[in-house]
């Protein structure tokens, strides 16, 4: 079958009269800027009276401080304060990170910085602060901090035996979360397939090396009282809410502002003890603090995420039919659950998402989350989505291997089918509406299947070994309160915006999902343009600021365009209808007779021009006196968005990768990439496909390059830039990208999440590529990443 | 991380730069290109007292034919080795190997000499210089003297240099026509340090190998050569049989260390792959199967 | 970090203790051994001076010594810091054997290095201490063969701070004392300074600049 | 304490004459000193390539040279590529292509485009990919930069060339 037809089930409608921008690609406003030179991020931005801090960290992963001298680093020129665990927490709360619908699960109270003990390498313990940089790393050299080492839990394979040491005592044990599901009829079901794949699969941790290192200012206002925060932070308004709290102010004294962030993936969505730390140091001085993390540093502070080890089986019947899935996953995540999202949310995702896409019947997952004395682990693009693919599509490679059959072909049997929606998968996720065949049909298409093989086969008779992997994914966006609200977390599934006419016929509009370079103040441009009836020209979207938009949650598991976007889209809506009813008053008309279009009111009949905008501004703003006196225009409105519907709104898609594998070396070439996607509506396709190609890059780091590795005493050894090996431009294949739009109807927009299936998708297929391409030696490799070390073993080299 | 205090002068002659090396001792670091000493000095791992920026000495840059060898100023950048026509007739081997040293930026600041002088056993420059035995051209307050590679590198990031010594220059000796050299290096990223990297040059007396030279980075604690199996070259043909004799004996003789995701046993086991894949290059070439590299 | 070996020194047993004992010997056999300050019977107090490429980074730690078996046999563990830059534990045990001409010294070592430089230079430590320990014992049987050289050894009375911090010019100076035979002081210094100079080398490889 | 030092030398065409302590490297200088804040520090131990600059008409690291060391130099950062045509033909395909997101790591992405269109005017798009490897996006996965780039190029390359290449 060469021709594919495209089924697109729900249909795209029209959001506006006259749509001009949702759907297309045009320049991202903020884009000249950030090529000039322009943009403002944190470390940019110098306060008057600012201070600078920097961190004396752990040098190891577990050890009793027994005295700190800050004698002779006090005496060095420029210091201002030197302050420790102790000093702070007099005036910083702790903080235990668990979420209520998480039952049992465990974590111990967590300070600014450490007090008496530390618990991984990379735990701040004191702070020196300095009129600059270069003065407070001068007196870091001469604080002299004690210690006698302890016993460190490295090994989360251990981490449960009742010999290993326990890292909280008053815990009882250092397992901080289990979840167990059973369908039941798992057993019959293996014990019914024709064939039965096991195998056990590791994942290394990663971390998320932002180009920009983590990063605020902290701004204690002594007169005022009033705490501002200039922070690389993709939630603002829940660090208001966490300041607030753990400072004991109110929060309208807080306020933070996020500029322009230099990358966050998940990195920039957590509390990190550092982010109180210079907040009371800020409210120790009366004076603003910077704290910009340095690269070595970032490396044992920023989360760490991903480590996971799972032991995993798969039933199938010779005729293709998957039956069950059956799988044990074990993470570690550190010493503490990390504030305030928790770090047992990664391990629940892999045991909500594994066999997500297919129809069997059966399912059982175990999930073991355990602390280590190694950096905390967090919430990271892709959030489990990564080890659910990479387990879930491995194995059913493995089974199309075991029954002869092409890798395509059973997905295509087994996905669940396009017209089978609204359905729930077997681990109990709610599906609206998905197209994975429809995806996959895509894909055949996209990539030239059949030609590819023929390729492959051709170079494998000349001694050249390529392979083809094949990931179908589902990846859950748009959340509704379910996902942290319900567990008692402060951290908001709704968004708002605010959008406001100006008088000269100018559209500004207030959102609180903020820019971290994914494109979000562009969309937001682009729908409050169609949706008013303006020129993109004429809006402008402020984010980022507390003080400023309307409250809500900000940017993470993918819900800028939906969530977001949504809310843009009513407040856009409601002020077109409020400006009509204004015009109607001005041209004293029935307001259904009127429309605004491209920035004139006219007849919606004729769609003959008969006033501009900026003139029903000018009345309004400047010449009420002409307005009736029971008349008043409201040209700022604000709409908020919350998904409702369903816990999550899933997405879907599938991605190839074509690898060339060297058997004498283990090297692997990355040949082409590609991804069908179905996020829905497609606002801007070009930022769109960005997103994807970056989230796929990403996602190809971890499958082959990246891990933190750790010795036996729980100290990094790779904790340099040089020696954790992120992504470069040489290695990286081309990708191409094609959309299935499956709108939610969920919203008028339509549109769900694309910011990470990308990440959720490469590992499985690189993965699959890779052992694909190995098939001849009848060998594979499943331990992530797939280090030439791990091939030529699996090859018998070496 | 920004560096610790220290001075800085830099000097107008190279008398001044080994009169203040001598003066300061141990507390005096040579700036040449610095980009080894300055990510060092940003991370605090050193705390010199004074920076000696030898950058100015304009007479070291030079590349030139000095009687039967080519001349390498120690300020030559790898840039400048990148783009000399005479580097890459008379010491081609360099201009194979160039284009793996890091990216761009670094090449454009980085020194043949710094590299030398820094010794780091994965780097490019050391194997190189190692394989073709050249001389390194070094001067003291004593005056100057040269060192062969072979007696040059004496341990991890250790040379033969005298504390109050500067490198001045290498001196490699010129292809001859019956010389064959190849460069390659296994990195996982391109521009990284590779885990193992192999540097051959030979002179064959028509198809046999008169001499071979094998020097290899990233094994040991300093650039290695593995001379026991090039005596087993010498004298022998290029053919299957020899090829395999190299794999065995390569297999004997080398004891590489472990990094951090690669065993001893698989660095050994890719020095072979290298040196296979590299022979059996020079073997097409002679052969002419394919037109000659240089 | 892993590292055991074996090497061969042409002098009797007994004569190696001896030499492991003085601490002089030692200070000329140790790259960068500055001081030494004996803070009990068991304990003693180093620093030393890593010096590789443009590291310079000084070290001080603390040895401790178990199991000690005279003439043949002691194990120690090892605490030292470079204050900001890292840190080295490790434990080693260390064995003399008669052997055909002399004796045989068999040493197994595992090292740890935290901190800044082991988060750079840990990629390296196995060479380093490798060499160190090369490089030791090649200065030992030196100075077997050649009893007088190693009587003028450097850095009698060198200051040093406290275990485990260290800050160029924190801390009162304590004189070091003239350092009398202890049982296996000299490998407990031996072992320290693999530790803490395998520390030190390496993160120049590990910044991939040249 | 290191007696400061007087640097004069030029940065985007424009004289300036600085004090600066010896060990303040360049990146430093020009950011605090002189307020241009378009080039970032990323790592500083010379990897990322964020803070990449040009001296004297290449490309270096900020973060591993010294201000004092500039003396006398033309330095280029991002500020002043709008007065350059080849640059200006960078900064448009960037922005036509996406070629950046978050935008910290652009100023070096130029910087290190910018030399190789100068210097490479044929180079493949496997050439492209090798030379920009020496900076780290970890945004847009490579690809727009990538073909940014090499859309310069194509529209640089002398007629009777194009269909070569």
């Amino acid at each position: 079958m060469s021709k594919v037809m495209e089924s697109q089930p729900a249909a795209l409608h029209d959001l506006s009269s006259d749509p001009r921008y949702i759907g297309h690609s045009p320049e991202r406003p903020s884009a000249r800027r950030l090529v000039q030179g322009q943009g403002c991020y944190v470390d940019d931005i110098r306060l008057p009276r600012m201070a600078h801090v920097v961190y004396w960290r752990s040098p190891v992963a577990h050890c009793r401080i027994t005295r700190i001298n800050a004698e002779f680093a006090r005496r060095m020129p420029g210091v201002l304060l030197v302050a420790d665990g102790e000093d702070l927490a007099k005036i910083c709360k702790p903080w235990v990170a668990t979420l209520g619908h998480l039952a049992n699960m465990k974590s111990a109270p967590q300070y600014p910085l450490a007090r008496g003990r530390a618990h991984w390498q990379g735990e701040p313990v004191v702070a020196v602060v300095a009129e600059s940089r270069v003065q407070a790393e001068d007196a870091l050299q001469y604080l002299q901090v004690e210690w006698e080492p302890l016993p460190a839990v490295a090994d989360m394979e251990t981490a449960l035996d009742p010999e290993t040491p326990l890292i909280h005592p008053e815990l009882g044990d250092n397992l901080c979360f289990q979840r167990n599901l059973d369908t039941g009829g798992v057993d019959a079901a293996f014990a019914a397939a024709d064939h039965v794949l096991k195998t056990t699969f590791e994942f290394g941790r990663h971390t998320g090396v932002t180009l920009e290192p983590r990063c605020q200012i902290a701004d204690w206002a002594s007169a005022e009282q009033r705490l501002t925060v200039y922070h690389s932070q993709q939630a603002p308004h829940m660090m208001q809410d966490l300041y607030a709290r753990q400072f004991g102010i109110a929060e309208s004294q807080v306020r933070v502002i996020c500029k322009d962030v230099g990358g966050s993936f998940g990195i920039k969505v957590h509390a990190y003890p550092d982010d109180f730390a210079t907040v009371a140091l800020s409210m120790m001085l009366g004076r603003p603090v910077k704290f910009v993390a340095d690269r070595l540093e970032s490396f044992t502070s920023d989360i760490h995420a991903r480590h996971h080890r799972v032991h995993a089986r798969i039933a199938v019947k010779q005729d293709g039919e998957i039956l069950a899935f059956d799988m044990d996953d074990l993470t570690g995540i550190g010493p503490f659950s990390m504030f305030p999202r928790t770090s047992a949310i990664e391990g629940n995702q892999v045991v909500n998402l594994v066999g997500g896409p297919y129809k069997h019947q059966q399912y059982r997952a175990q999930l073991k989350v355990v602390f280590q004395n190694k950096t905390p682990t967090c919430q990271y693009r892709g959030v489990g989505h990564p080890i659910a693919c990479a387990v879930t599509e491995a194995l059913v490679d493995q089974a199309a291997r075991a029954i002869g059959m092409d890798p395509l072909e059973i997905r295509r049997r087994n996905v669940i089918p396009d017209d089978a929606y609204p359905c729930s998968g077997i681990s109990g996720v709610k599906f609206e509406s998905l197209s994975h065949q429809a995806c996959l049909a895509r894909l055949e298409n996209l990539m030239d299947y059949h030609a590819l093989r023929a390729e492959q086969e051709a170079l494998r008779k000349k001694g050249i070994y390529r392979g083809i992997g094949i990931a179908a994914l589902i990846e859950l966006t748009n959340p509704s309160a379910a996902f942290y609200g319900v567990g008692g977390a402060r951290i908001a599934s709704q968004d708002g915006a605010t959008a406001r006419l100006d008088p000269n016929g100018g559209v500004t509009v207030m959102v609180s999902v903020g820019e971290q370079g994914q494109g979000t103040e562009a969309i937001y441009t682009q729908i409050a343009a169609d949706a008013v009836g303006v020129d993109m020209a004429q809006v402008r979207v402020v984010t980022g600021d507390t003080e400023v938009t309307p409250y809500g949650g900000g940017t993470w598991a993918s819900r800028g365009a939906g969530i977001g976007g949504e809310a843009v889209l009513l407040a856009g809506e409601a002020l077109r209808a409020n400006m009509r009813k204004l015009a109607a008053v001005i041209l004293q008309r029935e307001a259904q007779t009127l429309d605004i279009h491209r920035g004139s009111v006219v007849d919606s009949a004729s769609r003959e021009p008969l006033c501009s905008v900026a003139e029903i501004g000018r009345i309004a703003y400047f010449r009420s006196d002409l307005l009736p006196r029971d008349f008043t225009p409201e040209l700022s409105v604000t709409r908020h968005y919350a998904q409702r519907d369903y816990p999550f709104i899933f997405t879907n898609g599938v991605q190839a990768s074509y690898v060339e594998v060297d058997p004498d070396t283990g090297f692997v070439k990355l040949l082409r990439h590609w991804a069908v996607e179905d996020c829905g509506r497609v606002i801007n396709p070009r930022l769109v496909d960005e997103q994807i190609r970056g989230a796929i890059v990403q996602g190809i780091g971890g499958a082959l390059l990246e891990e933190c590795l750790y010795d036996a005493q729980g100290l990094m050894l790779n904790a340099n830039m040089a020696d954790y090996l992120v992504p470069m431009c040489a290695e990286m294949p081309d990708i191409e990208v094609a959309h299935v739009e499956t709108p939610t109807r969920s919203s008028k927009l339509g549109a769900k999440g694309a910011g990470e299936a990308g990440t959720a998708g490469a590992p499985a297929a690189v993965m699959n590529a890779i052992n694909d391409a190995l098939a001849p030696f009848a060998v594979s490799v499943t331990s992530q990443p797939l280090t030439p070390q791990k091939i030529l073993q699996a090859l018998g080299k070496v | 991380m920004k560096s610790p205090e220290f001075d800085y002068v830099k000097v107008r002659t190279l008398e001044q730069a080994i009169a203040l090396l001598h003066a300061n001792g141990d507390e005096a670091r040579i700036l040449a290109g610095g980009q080894s000493l300055l990510a060092a000095l940003n991370m605090r791992l050193s705390e010199p007292s004074l920076l000696i920026d030898i950058g100015g000495l304009s007479v070291l840059r030079a590349i030139a034919v000095h009687g039967a060898f080519l001349r390498i100023g120690a300020l030559a950048t790898h840039t400048d080795i990148e783009n000399s026509s005479l580097v890459a007739q008379h010491a081609p081997l360099l201009s194979l190997a160039v284009g793996r040293i890091a990216h761009r930026a670094i090449r454009n600041a980085g020194t043949f000499g710094g590299s030398i002088a820094n010794a780091d056993p994965a780097a490019e420059w050391p194997c190189c210089l190692l394989a073709l035995d050249g001389w390194v051209l070094v001067r003291g307050p004593a005056g100057e003297r040269r060192i062969a590679a072979a007696d040059f590198f004496t341990g991890l990031y250790t040379t033969a240099l005298a504390d109050d010594e500067i490198l001045l220059a290498c001196d490699l000796p010129l292809a001859q026509r019956d010389d064959w050299f190849g460069f390659d290096e296994l990195a996982r990223r391109s521009g990284d340090y590779a885990i193992c990297g192999l540097a051959v040059a030979l002179r064959f007396s028509g198809s046999v190998v008169q001499s071979a030279h094998l020097s290899w980075l990233g094994l040991a604690s300093t650039p290695l050569r593995s001379r026991r199996t090039e005596a087993l070259l010498a004298g022998q043909p290029l053919d299957a049989a020899t090829l395999q004799g190299v794999t065995d004996a390569l297999l004997a003789e080398l004891d590489p260390i472990a990094d951090l995701t690669h065993t001893g046993a698989t660095k050994r086991h890719l020095a072979t792959v290298l040196a296979r894949r590299l022979l059996e290059q020079a073997l097409a070439t002679r052969q002419g199967l394919q037109p000659g590299m240089h | 970090m892993e590292l055991t070996g074996e090497v061969s020194v042409a002098a009797a047993r007994e004569s190696v203790w001896h030499a492991l004992n003085d601490a002089r010997t030692l200070m000329a056999c140790i790259p960068g051994c500055e001081a030494v300050e004996i803070t009990s019977d068991t304990e003693r107090h180093v620093r030393l001076l890593v010096k590789a490429g443009p590291v310079r980074a000084r070290f001080v730690g603390k040895i401790t010594l178990s199991e000690v078996v005279a003439n043949s046999a002691c194990v120690m563990t090892f605490e030292g810091s470079g204050g900001a830059a890292g840190m080295a534990t490790g434990r080693s045990s260390v064995a003399l054997h008669d052997q055909d001409g002399g004796t045989r010294v068999s040493y197994t070592a595992t090292a740890s290095v935290g901190g800044k430089l082991g988060q750079i230079g840990a990629r390296m430590l196995d060479a380093a201490a490798k060499q160190m320990a090369d490089q030791f014992f090649e200065r030992l049987s030196r100075t077997l063969n050649a009893p007088q050289a190693d009587a003028a050894a450097p850095a009698a009375g060198a200051a040093l701070e406290g275990a485990r911090v260290a800050a160029p010019a924190a801390g009162p100076a304590a004189t070091a004392p003239a350092v009398p035979s202890v049982l296996g002081e000299g490998t407990r210094l031996l072992w320290f300074a693999m530790g803490c100079l395998a520390t030190g080398f390496g993160f120049l490889l590990a910044t991939h600049l040249h | 304490m290191a007696d400061q030092q007087t640097i004069h030398l030029h940065v985007n065409g424009q004289a300036h004459t600085g004090n600066v302590a010896p060990r303040t490297h360049l990146i430093d200088w020009i950011r605090e000193d002189l307020g241009l804040k378009g080039s970032h520090l990323g790592c500083e131990h010379g990897v990322c390539g964020a803070c990449t600059v040009m001296v004297d008409g290449r490309i270096v690291r900020g973060c591993l040279t010294l201000a004092v060391q500039t003396d006398g130099c033309e330095v280029l950062t991002v500020e002043g590529l709008g007065a350059l045509e080849p640059a200006r033909a960078l900064q448009q395909a960037f922005v036509r292509h996406n070629a950046l997101q978050c935008g910290f790591c652009t100023a070096g992405m130029l910087m290190a485009a910018l030399e190789l269109v100068q210097n490479k005017p044929y180079a493949t798009r496997a050439e492209v990919r090798e030379w920009m490897s020496g900076n780290y996006c970890r945004c847009t996965g490579y690809h727009a930069i990538v073909d940014a780039v090499c859309e310069v190029l194509a529209q640089q390359m002398p007629e009777p060339a194009k269909g070569a290449a």
